[in-house]
Order: structure tokens, then C-alpha cells, then sequence
């Protein structure tokens, strides 16, 4: 058995247990604890999966992120927690429940088992047309000129969720600033931590955008760690959260996809067809697709973060 | 040195995961939370320690990225366990204690009653 | 066994605790983080498949790793599942403050009282 | 030269994991949650410390070398910051001397 096998043995048990671990905890804040390390172990899962892009982008997320959201929410609604404990599903039930789960797990585990060999891929066509495009990362190659479509569409998904996380705020709040992001007291460590860490982690955006074009890394994982830091500042109180009504913002969080969409149209005449780009023009224009949207989705990833806005933080703004 | 670098990464790994532990026994939450902190930093050297071994310089990107990102969930933990609560009756309260100050250990079923008959 | 293999299933365990966690939490947090869980086991699937085309073109000695097309779904697949889990953190959040409780229950005599003085905090004077 | 560069690597390596054990039983034997957090750091800072220091003779000079440092110099930062941060939390109250962990009252 080789060493990179052990591992991949080792990795994929941490990983079930500390599903399990989520799914049994006695609350949600400790099965959150239980999340962020899963998120962790699934960033090197994803490595030995030889997914570096998608390594990248579950620590930002799948980890950092969504942590931070889950975190805020487990510790304001843990009060709730023991009536939720009273409507458990009974014993029987549950067994029942498990079993049919199991079922559905053996199912898929036995189309895992049977994939068809060789496996199909679409690979060799991405290879094939990657080089016109004067990308060298396949994973932005699709993003960006093969499926566009999509990841306009998906950068696009944002917004709505966005006005969907404001839609829930009261009328009365809504000039407010959003106030779901946790605030600590005061403390000299965590200020020094938000007046250090930002550089850095701007630094480190900057060249996985600069270098998303080549090799792994690209807008979404450098919109999510910008995203962290300035959650990072606004938590440590440097900064407030931005009013929603703040037209500067708002414009800020549609940049990038009307960059994507004029781009787009201006195929039509210029090489005939919706989203493709001109001869010779490919790299530069997806470069600047891709600062553009780094630029909206980490301003609309920091937003869903920081939640609908709300009166009590409006009233401390006004002190 | 590839094999060397390759067990090096699992041992650490290994190592670290036996750590995971300290989230099943607690006893407080903020024990929980050292487990994840750990395994940060076990997962960053794990991560460069791969990156070497498969000559692949992107793998010290994915570790940056990590390290960024590892610190800031053990943040929001502490913050988060200081946040104002809603309380199942009375809506929110805005102020939490200020003497009860940050201590993120909840009993699990302290806070309320059950609501139910 | 290969170790691609070893994460399918696993993968395909994941979204079988995903699903259990789903159906028997009744608490909405512990469902969003039950949905993470299974979605995280659909990318890991995905993954899986990726690096079985990639591995099948190396075999043929092209060079390439991983198929880069479900990478690349996946990747969007993340950032959707975090715009989804933040709505509903929001919409959950929102139920709790205005006395629905947190769990998803509809029968009356089950339903937790909601509090009787209109004064819910979306109805306060500005 | 490529032998010392080597041994030298394997040296550092294997201390630094030293330290993630050291770490790992540190934060399951140790008694409290201060004690626990002071285990941790060790992992953090030399551990993580002696793995870069170790890989510096097998990456590429200069740019592979100083994303390494980088990194190192980060996680020390965020592992001491986080640890002052997590024993704010929990050190007893009557340890406080001044307003460090306190609520705050400016509103800021």
C-alpha cells in the first residue's frame, strides 16, 4: 500500500466522521465546530483530488465563510434549541429514516462502483481549444470562454440572493446597516489582527487574479478571501457595514456582470455570437471580466455576510 | 525525498486528525474550537509539504489561502459566542450581560425552557 | 482500490448522512448544515468524476490531470451553495425574531405560541 | 551538496512533525483550556516554523522560498492573535485588569 493511498484512507475517515459528528452533535454550535473542520479537511481532499481551483475555493468558502455565517447564526439562535430537541423524530422513525438513507447511499455507491471505463471527458476538447483563448488554466478556460454562459449566470445568482437576504428586514429598518455580523468587545488583538491581516490578504487576491489566467486560482477564490477581510474589519469595528441604500455600492455590485453582459453583446457583431470574444482579443478582455467581477462578487459575498440591515444598528451609527 | 515529503505530509496529517478528539470530548466549546485550530495549521504544513514533494508551486497558493482563512473562523467563533441571542419569548435582547463577558460555554440546555407541553 | 474510487464512496456516504440529518434534524439550522453536508458529497462526486477523466487522458499520455469541466461546476456550484446557505441563515434568523420559532412545524397545537402583543419587531413605531 | 541540502530537510521535517505530535498531546492531556492553547502554539509557531525551514533547502529560489516564508510569517501572526484572542475568552474574571475583553461602549 503507498503512502499517498494511507493517506487518502486516513483523509476520507476523518472526513465521514466529523460528517457524522455534524449530523449527531448534541448542538449546533459545536456541530458548526465540526463543520469548519470539515471544511478544512475537504481543502486537502480536493488537493489529492488534483482540483487546485476548487481546493482554493472551498477554504474561502466551504470553510472561512460559511463558518463565520453558520457561527453567527448557531449562537443567536441557541436558546431555541431545546424545544427543537423535544420534536425529534421518534426512535423507530429514525431507524426507519436511516435505513432508507443508507439505501440511497448504497445506490449511489454502487454507480460510483460501476462508472464507465474509460471514463468519459471532455478533457481532450477543452485542450484542444484552450490555446486560442491564450489562457493556460483549463478550470478558467471553461469559466470564462467555454461555458461563459454559466458563470455569468452565476455571478448574476448573487444579486437576487442578495435582495433576498434584504428583502427580510422590517420596513422601519431599512435605511439601516446591516447588522447580522457579529461584534465583539473591544479587544487590541483583534483590532491589530484586522489592521494587518487586510494587506496581505489583498496582496494575496490580487495574485490569484493576476495569475487565475495561467494556473490555479482565479476571481472567485480572490473574491472570497477579499470578502473575509473586510468581514474581518467590520467585525473588529474599523469600519461599519455599508447602508443598502448606498447607491456607490449598489453599483459597485453590478459592475462586473454589466462588464460581462456589454462584452457579451459586443460579440455579436464583432464575432458573431453572444459572449464569444474577438481574435486576438480573448486574454484581454477575459482579464478584465475577471477584475470586474472579482470587484462585485466579493462586495456581494461580504454583503450576504453581513445580513439584512437593522434599527439597532442604525441607532448606534447615529450616536 | 519524494516518499520522505509524502510521509512527512500523512504522518502530520495523522497526527493533527488525532487532535480532532478534543471536539467530542469538550468539555467547553472554546476546547472544541482548538481542535480546528490545529488542524489549520497541521493542514497548511501538510498542504506545503505535498506542494514540494509533487513539484506543483500552486499547492503553496491553496496554503495561503488556508492560512488566510483558518485564523478567521477561530475569530468568529469567539465573536460569535458573544453575539446578542433571541430569545424564544421575548424577542431579541440587544445588550447581552456585560459582566457575564465572553464565555462561550452553553450548558446545552440552559438558556430556556421547553416550549412545550 | 484506488484512492479516487475510495472517495466516491465516500462521497456517496456523505450524502447519505446529509439526507439522514436532513429529514430527522428538526431544527432549520441543523437542516442548512445537514444541505451543506449533502451538497458537499455531490461536488465531492463530481470531483471524483473529474479526476477519472483526467486519469484516463494521463493513461493516454496527454498530461492532464483532472477534467476541468466539472472542476469548473463545482467551483460555481461553491459559490451558489454559499449565496443559498446565507439566505436561508437570513430567512431562519428573521422566523426566530419575529416569535416562529426555528423549526419548521405547521400544526397548530405544535406551533410555539407566538406572542400576542403585536409589538413584533417588524411593526415598531420608526 | 544535494546529500547535505538533503539531510538537512529531513532534520528539520521530522522535528517540526516532533512539535505537531507534541502539539496533538498536549491539547488531549493537558488539564484546562489555557494550558490546551499554550500546546497549540507550539504546533503553530515551531512546528509549522521547522517544516518551512526544512522545505527552504528542496524549493525554488527566490520566489518559491519567500511564498513559504510568507506563509510561515501569516500563520504566526493569525496563531498569536487568535490564541491571545481565544484566552481572552476564557480566562477568569478576576484576572482582568483592564477593559481588554470588556463590552464595548463606544459603539463602534
Amino acid at each position: 500500500m503507498s503512502v499517498g493511498l494511507i493517506s487518502d484512507v486516513v483523509l476520507i475517515l476523518l472526513v465521514l466522521s466529523l460528517a457524522v459528528w455534524i449530523t449527531i452533535a448534541r448542538t449546533a454550535y459545536r456541530a458548526v465546530v465540526g463543520f469548519v473542520a470539515y471544511g478544512l479537511l475537504m481543502t486537502l481532499l480536493w488537493v489529492r483530488l488534483a482540483a487546485l481551483d476548487v481546493a482554493m475555493t472551498e477554504a474561502a468558502l466551504g470553510s472561512g465563510l460559511t463558518g463565520i455565517l453558520l457561527f453567527a447564526a448557531a449562537a443567536r439562535l441557541a436558546p431555541f434549541e431545546a424545544a427543537e430537541r423535544a420534536r425529534a423524530p421518534a426512535p423507530a422513525l429514525r431507524l426507519l429514516i436511516g435505513l432508507l438513507c443508507t439505501l440511497v447511499a448504497a445506490g449511489l455507491a454502487a454507480v460510483v462502483l460501476w462508472l464507465p471505463e474509460p471514463a468519459p471527458t471532455l478533457a481532450p476538447l477543452v485542450a484542444e481549444h484552450l490555446p486560442p483563448t491564450g489562457l493556460r488554466n483549463p478550470v478558467t478556460g471553461v469559466l470564462l470562454a467555454h461555458r461563459a454562459i454559466d458563470t455569468l449566470l452565476e455571478s448574476m445568482v448573487l444579486l437576487p440572493a442578495l435582495i433576498g437576504v434584504w428583502s427580510v428586514a422590517a420596513d422601519a429598518d431599512w435605511s439601516g446597516r446591516p447588522g447580522s455580523l457579529p461584534r465583539p468587545p473591544a479587544s487590541d488583538a483583534l483590532t491589530l489582527l484586522a489592521r494587518i491581516l487586510p494587506p496581505f490578504g489583498v496582496l494575496v487576491a490580487i495574485h490569484l487574479v493576476w495569475i487565475g489566467a495561467d494556473e490555479p486560482g482565479g476571481k472567485f477564490q480572490a473574491a472570497a478571501v477579499l470578502a473575509a477581510m473586510w468581514v474581518l474589519v467590520m467585525m473588529a469595528g474599523l469600519q461599519q457595514p455599508p447602508a443598502v441604500v448606498s447607491r456607490g455600492w449598489r453599483g459597485l455590485l453590478v459592475v462586473g456582470a454589466s462588464l460581462f453582459i456589454a462584452i457579451g453583446i459586443a460579440g455579436i457583431w464583432l464575432a458573431d455570437a453572444f459572449l464569444a470574444y474577438p481574435k486576438g482579443l480573448a486574454k484581454p478582455l477575459i482579464i478584465a471580466i475577471e477584475v470586474a467581477l472579482t470587484g462585485s462578487v466579493a462586495v456581494a459575498l461580504a454583503l450576504l455576510l453581513s445580513g439584512p440591515p437593522t434599527r439597532a444598528h442604525r441607532c448606534e451609527a447615529g450616536r | 525525498m519524494t516518499t520522505f515529503l509524502l510521509a512527512a505530509a500523512a504522518f502530520i496529517l495523522a497526527t493533527v486528525a488525532l487532535g480532532l478528539w478534543r471536539i467530542l470530548r469538550g468539555p467547553k466549546d472554546v476546547d472544541r474550537m482548538l481542535a480546528p485550530q490545529l488542524l489549520g495549521t497541521g493542514g497548511v504544513a501538510a498542504l506545503v509539504l505535498l506542494g514540494e514533494a509533487s513539484r506543483e508551486s500552486a499547492v503553496a497558493d491553496v496554503a495561503m489561502v488556508l492560512a488566510l482563512l483558518a485564523a478567521f473562523a477561530s475569530v468568529a467563533f469567539v465573536v460569535g459566542a458573544l453575539r446578542p441571542q433571541v430569545d424564544p419569548k421575548r424577542g431579541p435582547q440587544l445588550n447581552p450581560e456585560p459582566d457575564k463577558g465572553p464565555a462561550p460555554d452553553r450548558t446545552p440546555d440552559a438558556p430556556t425552557q421547553d416550549d412545550n407541553p | 482500490m484506488s484512492g479516487t474510487t475510495l472517495f466516491g464512496l465516500g462521497a456517496a456516504a456523505l450524502v447519505g448522512l446529509g439526507l439522514y440529518g436532513l429529514i430527522c434534524q428538526p431544527g432549520a439550522l441543523r437542516k442548512i448544515l445537514a444541505f451543506n453536508l449533502m451538497g458537499s458529497g455531490i461536488f465531492l462526486l463530481f470531483g471524483v468524476i473529474a479526476k477519472r477523466g483526467g486519469g484516463a487522458l494521463f493513461a493516454a499520455g496527454t498530461g492532464s490531470d483532472g477534467d476541468p469541466v466539472p472542476q469548473a461546476l463545482v467551483i460555481t456550484g461553491l459559490v451558489v451553495a454559499f449565496a443559498a446557505t446565507a439566505i436561508a441563515v437570513a430567512l431562519l434568523v428573521r422566523l426566530a425574531e419575529t416569535g416562529g420559532g426555528t423549526t419548521l412545524e405547521t400544526d397548530a397545537q405544535d406551533a410555539p405560541a407566538v406572542p400576542t402583543d403585536a409589538n413584533l419587531r417588524g411593526e415598531r413605531e420608526p | 551538496m544535494r546529500l547535505a541540502l538533503d539531510i538537512f530537510t529531513i532534520v528539520m521535517v521530522s522535528l517540526g512533525g516532533l512539535f505537531f505530535l507534541a502539539g496533538t498531546v498536549g491539547l488531549l492531556r493537558f488539564p484546562d483550556t489555557l494550558t490546551r492553547l499554550h500546546a497549540l502554539t507550539e504546533a503553530d509557531n515551531l512546528g509549522l516554523g521547522l517544516v518551512v525551514l526544512g522545505l527552504l533547502a528542496q524549493t525554488s529560489w527566490p520566489l518559491g522560498a519567500l511564498k513559504l516564508i510568507a506563509l510561515w510569517l501569516l500563520a504566526l501572526l493569525s496563531g498569536a492573535v487568535v490564541a491571545q484572542f481565544l484566552g481572552a475568552a476564557v480566562r477568569p474574571a478576576d484576572w482582568r485588569t483592564d477593559d481588554v475583553s470588556g463590552p464595548r461602549e463606544d459603539g463602534r
